[in-house]
């Protein structure tokens, strides 16, 4: 396997709707930047991914739209990070301190290949 | 009479830079030692006339018209060099035909700076050669200038000088500007050694603090060169105008006489030279325009905090998110560093040591400084082996010195 | 806002783990090209995204950290492709016919911005 | 005589090139039209001579020997060449004291038209304008046989070669190779170069079938040439060799008479050149090795599968899945069209109608031609309507008839 492959991968973000003030907001997008910050210090970011809006649908068998992803999970993906880590526990370190976490969300953390 | 030396210097200094560009433009940028020479007998030839008869009412233009003559002697002179130099001349037919008639005009003298720049500037030759072909021939400074700036003897500064004006022949540079829809991609190279420029000045090695500054002045003086033209004065080199001016206004309070530079907290406000502070807000006003954000930009935004002088935490929330975003673009060592330094401002020392102790930056006597920093107050036995391990592999006495210092005023 | 970006959008796929024989695995494949194809054929494709392998970790409050994303989510997210479309309704239609549905899957369409 | 005339254009067009490269190669790209005059003026010494006194046994020696002449005689007749070109020249000292002396070692044509090859391939120039100076310069055609590919006039043609040539010269384009680290972002160009000249004989206007397949071949020639270097032999070159072989193969295939292109279903697969398949083969498995898939390997992994005269349903799906994976690094409406035709013959009318009805090329008439052939066996209206689309949108007389042929057969 390539090297510059195996050492990559992706952290999902799920996280639940937040009913948020423009200032609680503000701050939690302040303590994002600074956890992304933190990983990019480390020199360990290898990219900074795509950042999706919270509506949407979801389409399944029979051609059923629904509208949204909450209907059926819990916590809505909100984007994504691409790491550079030696290994899947190095990577689970780095997830570490996500401020999505404090606020019940989730990181799942995926090997990567192109 | 000193004081007259250093006018001379200055403007023999400046003219360099002009006639070499404009010689250069006619004969061609292989022939840049040719028309080094005649600067400089045209030099000798004013010392020793202005001697006697006193300095001209317009030394410049009394400079031109012996550069003229003197070119054409030089070319007539030398058989050698009508055979085999005037065969590699790169004329147009009217060219040729005004080739004993070098033009001094502003305009040309501007265009010609301008070609130089980029062609000094090409990505073909290393970044290491440019720098000193651009305080050469940009800049006009000496080579002993160059030597003491570099910490380096004349002998291995006119050899680099040979080797890298050997590169601008063998890759045949031209004299010119790039093709229009490539202008702005080698600008980026052209403000890279820009900033390089003004680096070398900045934090050079050398005591010599009037040659630092005016290092960091004519990198100032290039970049507003490009905004004279549309096509080079875009947002980025605003950017990167108002970053220098923001550190050039600190140049005198980094300064304590000859003594290591001044950590950024423990500088004299009042040394800040505001003049140039509000001229770094205008070029950032003006970089704000368009849409594409370069690392110049927030460099910039990160110095303009810096030139206030209230130490509020706003200042340092602002400072970590611009070094959060700096480092999306492009991580160094020194901006992961100076990030942790703007999160222990604005957090606090122990969410900074948690940041700090991931970089695992081992072989940086700066991240020890850091952590010793960090440790202070809370912890003076590892304040100490960090600051330890940072004279360990700090690289200068002076600085081996100033971390003494912080090692003895620990308990 | 910013035409270009407005019209991207991002596909998430979700399929449960299948146990395919490899010609059965590479039949699906086939499927997926001619289906990403088909969008690609129409101008649509903006990138072909990053395909994510199986095994994963949820990292969760508290520093929980779960094996695989499956426990708690029926679906794993296999990757995801990011197309052009006017609208949310032309992204669903383009959707249509992504082979991970006819095996339990689900796509899920979401705006992007960088 | 016939004969003896063609086997003497053929070695003209030959050394046109080789020459032209040459003499550039000495006196600069600037002066390619002296270099061209200079040539063309050894031909007409060669045609008068050789009537007379039959072809000597070694011809291209033979010409060196007269263009050498010509060169010196030609820089020592023109008292304002001495003056205004000379100076303009790019000599190093000791070429300049071989000047009287061209080199025609094979070692120095080859390169010299290798650079002739970059030179001309240089992304500054449009590629409209390099495709006309490639088929002069580096294939030597003339100007009456470029005009006649274009369906253009001699008039058209040499004000369209002026041009790109006062290009070369107002770019200052130099006759060398790239610095090496460019080699191959600058191999991209000149390999699509090459293979716009080898579609222009391929898909040409023109009912001239010897002058298509010249074409054809001097781009092939090209491609080759790109072998012979390790900087320039690399996978992608292969590919995009192998390419234009397995096409190459099919050319007499693709000809009846003077009668419009057969459509490949349609083609007498006896007419295929198996020995230009066995080389396509060779250079496919030379482009396997290295990392990288360019559109050349996808294109000419499809071309193989072509080669292949059983019309399979495995054949079909390769080549479906290599328009798939072509799209996913470049979409054109040429190739989602093919890429629909596959699907056809992989897995049936009825799933590539779905795909085409999605694809909208409204302005496409090959659009409607799929749309009709899709439609045939469905429902011959619908496949009318869409043949009268594409009549309607077709550009030329040739393509109208065929078109309407297919309305007739309809019911």
């Amino acid at each position: 396997m390539n090297k510059n492959q195996a050492n990559e991968f992706v952290f999902l973000f799920r996280q639940p709707a937040l009913n948020l003030s423009p200032e609680g907001q503000g701050e939690l997008q302040k303590k994002w930047m600074d956890w992304v910050g933190s990983i990019a210090a480390q020199g360990k970011l290898a990219s900074n991914g795509i950042h999706l809006a919270a509506e949407g649908s979801v389409l399944k068998a029979g051609g059923v739209v629904t509208d949204g992803p909450f209907v059926e999970i819990r916590e809505i993906l909100g984007g994504f990070i691409v790491v550079k880590a030696d290994t899947m526990d190095d990577a689970i370190t780095l997830a570490h301190g996500c401020p999505g976490i404090d606020v019940g969300g989730s990181v799942e953390i995926r090997t990567a290949f192109a | 009479m000193e004081q007259h030396q250093a006018a001379l210097k200055h403007l023999f200094k400046q003219e360099f830079t002009k006639m070499v560009a404009v010689i250069s433009k006619l004969y061609g940028l292989q022939h840049i030692e040719i028309a080094e020479d005649i600067v400089t007998e045209t030099f000798l030839v004013a010392t020793e006339t202005w001697e006697h008869k006193g300095i001209p009412l317009n030394p410049a233009a009394w400079l031109y018209t012996v550069a003229k003559q003197k070119t054409l002697q030089h070319f007539r002179r030398n058989k050698t060099y009508t055979e085999k130099v005037i065969p590699r001349l790169n004329l147009d037919q009217e060219e040729h035909e005004e080739m004993a008639e070098l033009n001094f005009s502003y305009r040309n003298i501007k265009d010609s700076q301008l070609q130089m720049l980029f062609a000094v500037c090409t990505p073909l030759i290393a970044s290491e050669a440019q720098i000193g072909l651009a305080l050469r021939i940009l800049c006009g400074f000496g080579i002993d200038e160059i030597a003491e700036a570099f910490l380096s003897n004349k002998e291995t500064i006119n050899k680099r000088l040979f080797r890298a004006k050997e590169k601008l022949r063998n890759e045949r540079i031209q004299l010119e500007l790039p093709p229009e829809g490539e202008i702005s991609r080698r600008l980026d190279n052209v403000l890279h050694i820009v900033y390089l420029l003004f680096s070398e000045g900045y934090y050079s090695k050398t005591q010599n603090e009037i040659l630092r500054k005016d290092f960091c002045i004519e990198a100032l003086r290039l970049g507003l060169m490009l905004t004279e033209y549309d096509k080079t004065n875009l947002p980025k080199t605003n950017a990167l105008i108002a970053l220098m001016c923001f550190h050039a206004s600190r140049f005198n309070a980094r300064q304590i006489g000859e003594e290591a530079p001044v950590l950024y907290e423990q500088q004299d406000v009042t040394l800040w030279d505001q003049e140039l502070i509000h001229q770094g807000i205008h070029f950032l006003n003006l970089s704000a325009q368009g849409n594409e954000i370069t690392s110049y930009h927030l460099e910039a935004r990160i110095a303009y905090w810096h030139s206030l002088k209230q130490d509020t935490r706003e200042k340092w929330e602002n400072i970590l998110q611009l070094y959060n975003q700096l480092l999306l673009i492009n991580y160094s060592p020194m901006v992961a560093l100076n990030r942790t330094y703007a999160l222990y401002k604005a957090n606090g020392q122990h969410a900074a040591l948690i940041e700090a102790e991931k970089l695992k930056l081992e072989h940086n006597h700066f991240y020890y400084l850091l952590l010793g920093e960090l440790y202070k107050t809370i912890d003076e036995a590892k304040a100490k082996s960090n600051y330890e391990n940072a004279k360990a592999l700090a690289k200068t006495q002076t600085e081996r010195q100033g971390i003494q210092k912080k090692i003895d005023q620990l308990g």
